[in-house]
């Protein structure tokens, strides 16, 4: 495998077409079990503590549904820590993503981390609710290293501030 | 071991393997100048992501393949703007005084296209929108006496730069509309996020005269038209995520938004082809020939690249050809000239794939640096058919 | 499609599939600080030599893999300066104020190894020796007081930065020598292009109060040293491109060469085995262990990565194992501990690949970027295993 | 082939191994010429003007003997022309490199052209004479671009000055 696919295999779109295709399978299989039709596909619902499941270093981790960038998991940090020595953006884009783990929609913040050069691990581009920069709440193209010392980006977050309005 | 065969052989090599040629004269080191642009000159932005604060920006001939010149253009790639004669290349550039921290600058900087060096700068507010690179974060006016640099902290601005006098003029209020998509010698449109266009015209010496807005022609939330778009005279075409193109008039009185019209029919949509990329769009404008980067793929693909370019004659919204693409494609521009060149490229394969931008034949790869190469351009109409009034795909 | 799917089954999804487990909390944002270092911290600086005015230097635990943080270390990247406690980071950077034009400024930037940001900087004469990144072209005191920063114009000198004081001290004029070898508390050796070394002595306020020099060592016409050395306690091992070790002695008085020692029996020599490398030579100091990156090839190939390490006994200067790399090193560090660990890696591979420096086997590929590293650090002995007294690998 | 593989091909150590196992037999070849051995290895030496062989853009390119960086014949200059706007070093190291097309050898002056980031294209490193830097006039590692208005790297020439010295 070559370094660019190897560089891209840790993103990208290979990976975020697998988890939407997965995501809309769960999708569908909710609405038919609403119908009361039992699919293998669910996730299967245990009573306790908050859940959630999968690598945060992997792009196909849940929170990730919407982001755009280098993941701060594999630079330092974690999915809602900076790095050492970088700066949290106080604003930033919206995403909603379902935890497969408890079936239920969470808005997550794709807060970046700012103040040193790109990371450059574990690139992640994921488009799922993105809109155009003329909406900048829900756009991860923006350069959200605003409101910051300076603009210069490193890393995303996906922090979980809530659960998504039904 | 050579030394004991050399030492049965002791006649100096040199002595007898004296050529009858004559020796290499020496020679002077010297600086190349560029000619006169040619039509199929294209420019490669590289936002080189994993070191942005030292950015380039490539030329190269479309029919050699050779590259012939290098823009070091500073942090946060976008494009550059073109003066309609190519006499100069216009760059929006960031910097800090210790590169990724101390204090920011934000610049126009101007570039001679015959020495290709630095010859100026303009010092804009230190609010130039970055991020993933866009097309649409600059643009010119038709006379090439105004660059317009969009702002987003994310307060929405546009900043606006005399390179004739080289000085900075203002900055404009924008709220809700961003990007800069000029429409004539003294105005310029963004789109905004209530489904409209604004239009600004600015006086002569480049101050707010006047704003109109459009009627609402698209649905932000439902079926939002994408940032990357194309010109052809006063008309910009913007495309919806599901492949519906808006047209939009800017020849006079308020913008007049066209109604929509299909990329797709109904079982293209069906089968789930999309637009997708960086700048997927790009148009030849003396023919009325568009170009869009297809791929297939569920919500959220907008920004993926395609192995098709779909060709769409505008006057009769008919498509054309299928163009299958070397490689995927993200950005792709084509040239102004009678025999076109299309150039495809993708930030994550560092190359540029030109092609016959009538018959879709693959002509040449060129291998890069460019590492990642984002935005593609090529030269201006105005600068090598003679045709101001046309203006040139951006 | 699935619209009519769900016209079947109207109950709203969520109301049905909500789950027993408690929703998830919400969580506030922060930002990590590194705990106390580990024998197992690498260190890979990243000269990015596509972006170069945009390097990095990463900081990764050995045991996991993990990345733990990053600096962002301007243009020009060779190496950094670690405190002996390794409370701090002290890194030569060359800046420009508008990147790659304007003003020039070469520092010494202070990082704090807590929060990992930038707590300082000493501005130095702009004149720091860039090109293929060396180990060399900077040191240390052996008390972390001042760091030296090696200059070539191709006029040679050595700046002198009070990292206590925060202040540039002087600068050694060094004519015909160059590099930074650190010998003590308040000295630094050079090597000469007569073949000697010349040793520095410093007043305690980091001013030059004396100068020695070696006798001659080594013939830089017919087998010179290469730049690259290893320091245990007053020892310099210096290694010549056909691969003579000369160790130099820097214990009182002179400089004082050793009897020069061979890395190759005749028929290894004959066979071609060779040194290569940007930084190829490593020691673990306690054990008096030597690791060297081995290659076979012509003359001409002193620079070329290796695909064994070689391992010596410093005392008795036997071979005493063969590393079979994973993938060709060009440079390599060992950590200072009694499990130590060897780092290897090549600007044209970016990852770091890590090795048990005791048997050779590898412990796992830590995938870049870095994306072209190429010098590889490991920490102070001083910081983990209390021995300031042994000057570890540099 | 993998990019960086592609990236090293047209530098580096392979070509330059290759050149110098030519180089090598081609001496060898004309040592034991010395001896009237006759042999094919030897460059057919034909009257006239001056010449030389091969592709600027090749590593392998005979003038490259000592190099180390981007050719600037793949950057919009050539062998002996810095590329638009950039500036020559006045300074830098020198190697000597044998013509195979008229069998002589030249003293080749390989001057760095400056004030722009790297050209990134054709990389090439060859280390024959290669010294180490206490041997500046003959050192490839240094950054040559001294003494000009900055020290920003961008391409390498190899500029003809002289035959070397019998």
């Amino acid at each position: 495998m070559n370094w660019l696919d190897r560089y891209a295999a840790r993103s990208t779109r290979r990976v975020a077409q697998a988890t939407s295709r997965r995501h809309f399978l769960s999708r569908l299989g909710m609405t038919l079990a609403g119908a009361t039709v039992a699919l293998p596909l669910l996730p299967v619902a245990r009573a306790g503590a908050p859940r959630e499941a999968g690598d945060p270093e992997s792009c196909d981790y849940w929170r990730y549904c919407a982001i755009d960038g280098f993941l701060c998991s594999c630079c330092g940090g974690s999915a809602n820590s900076c790095p050492p020595g970088t700066e949290p953006s106080p604003v930033t884009w919206i995403g909603t993503c379902r935890n497969d783990a408890d079936g239920r929609d969470y808005v997550i913040s794709y807060n970046d981390c700012c103040g040193k050069s790109a990371c450059g691990r574990c690139n992640c581009t994921r488009n799922e609710g993105d809109r155009p920069v003329y909406q900048p709440s829900k756009s991860n193209d923006i350069n959200w290293c605003l409101g910051t010392t300076n603009n210069v980006y490193h890393c995303s977050t996906a922090v979980v501030i809530g659960r998504a309005a039904e | 071991m050579i030394a004991s065969l050399a030492g049965q052989a002791m006649v100096k090599p040199s002595a007898m393997a004296e050529p009858s040629a004559q020796p290499l004269a020496p020679e002077t080191l010297r600086v190349e100048e560029l000619g006169p642009p040619s039509p199929h000159w294209l420019i490669a932005n590289d936002a080189n992501f994993l070191g942005y604060m030292d950015s380039k920006v490539y030329l190269f001939d479309g029919d050699s393949g050779a590259m012939l010149a290098m823009i070091s253009a500073g942090g946060y790639r976008n494009s550059v703007e073109l003066a309609p004669g190519m006499s100069h290349v216009y760059s929006p550039e960031t910097y800090y005084t210790r590169h990724t921290r101390g204090e920011r600058s934000d610049v126009v900087t101007l570039y001679d296209t015959v020495s290709f060096q630095a010859v100026g700068e303009v010092v804009i507010p230190p609010k130039r929108a970055t991020g993933m690179p866009n097309r649409h974060y600059s643009g010119i006016s038709d006379d090439g006496r105004f660059v317009y640099v969009n702002n987003i902290t994310p307060a929405m601005s546009v900043s606006v730069v005399d390179v004739a006098e080289r000085r900075f003029v203002t900055e404009i209020e924008t709220a809700g509309c961003t990007l800069v998509y000029p429409t004539g010698e003294r105005s310029l449109a963004l789109l905004c996020g209530d489904g409209t266009v604004q239009e600004l015209t600015l006086a002569e010496d480049g101050t707010l005269a006047q704003r109109r807005r459009s009627p609402q022609f698209f649905d932000a939330e439902a079926d939002p038209v994408t940032e990357k778009a194309v010109r052809v005279g006063d008309r910009w075409y913007y495309f919806s995520f599901d492949g519906w193109v808006h047209a939009v008039d800017f020849g006079g009185g308020a913008p007049r938004p066209a109604p929509r019209w299909s990329l797709f029919d109904d079982e293209q949509r069906r089968e789930n082809w999309k637009v997708g990329g960086l700048q997927f769009a790009a148009v030849h404008a003396a023919s009325g020939t568009l170009y869009v980067v297809i791929h297939q793929g569920g919500p959220g693909t907008h920004k993926d690249p395609g192995n098709q370019v779909w060709v769409y004659d505008l006057a009769t919204r008919q498509r054309r050809a299928v163009f299958e693409l070397a490689s995927p494609a993200s950005s792709i521009a084509v040239t102004p000239d009678a025999a076109p060149l299309l150039v495809a490229a993708s930030p994550e394969v560092p190359a540029l794939f030109v092609y016959d931008a009538r018959s879709g034949a693959m002509q040449r790869v060129i291998e890069g640096p460019p590492f990642m190469p984002t935005i593609v351009q090529t030269v201006p109409a105005a600068a090598v058919v003679g045709e101001a009034a046309t203006a040139g795909s951006p």
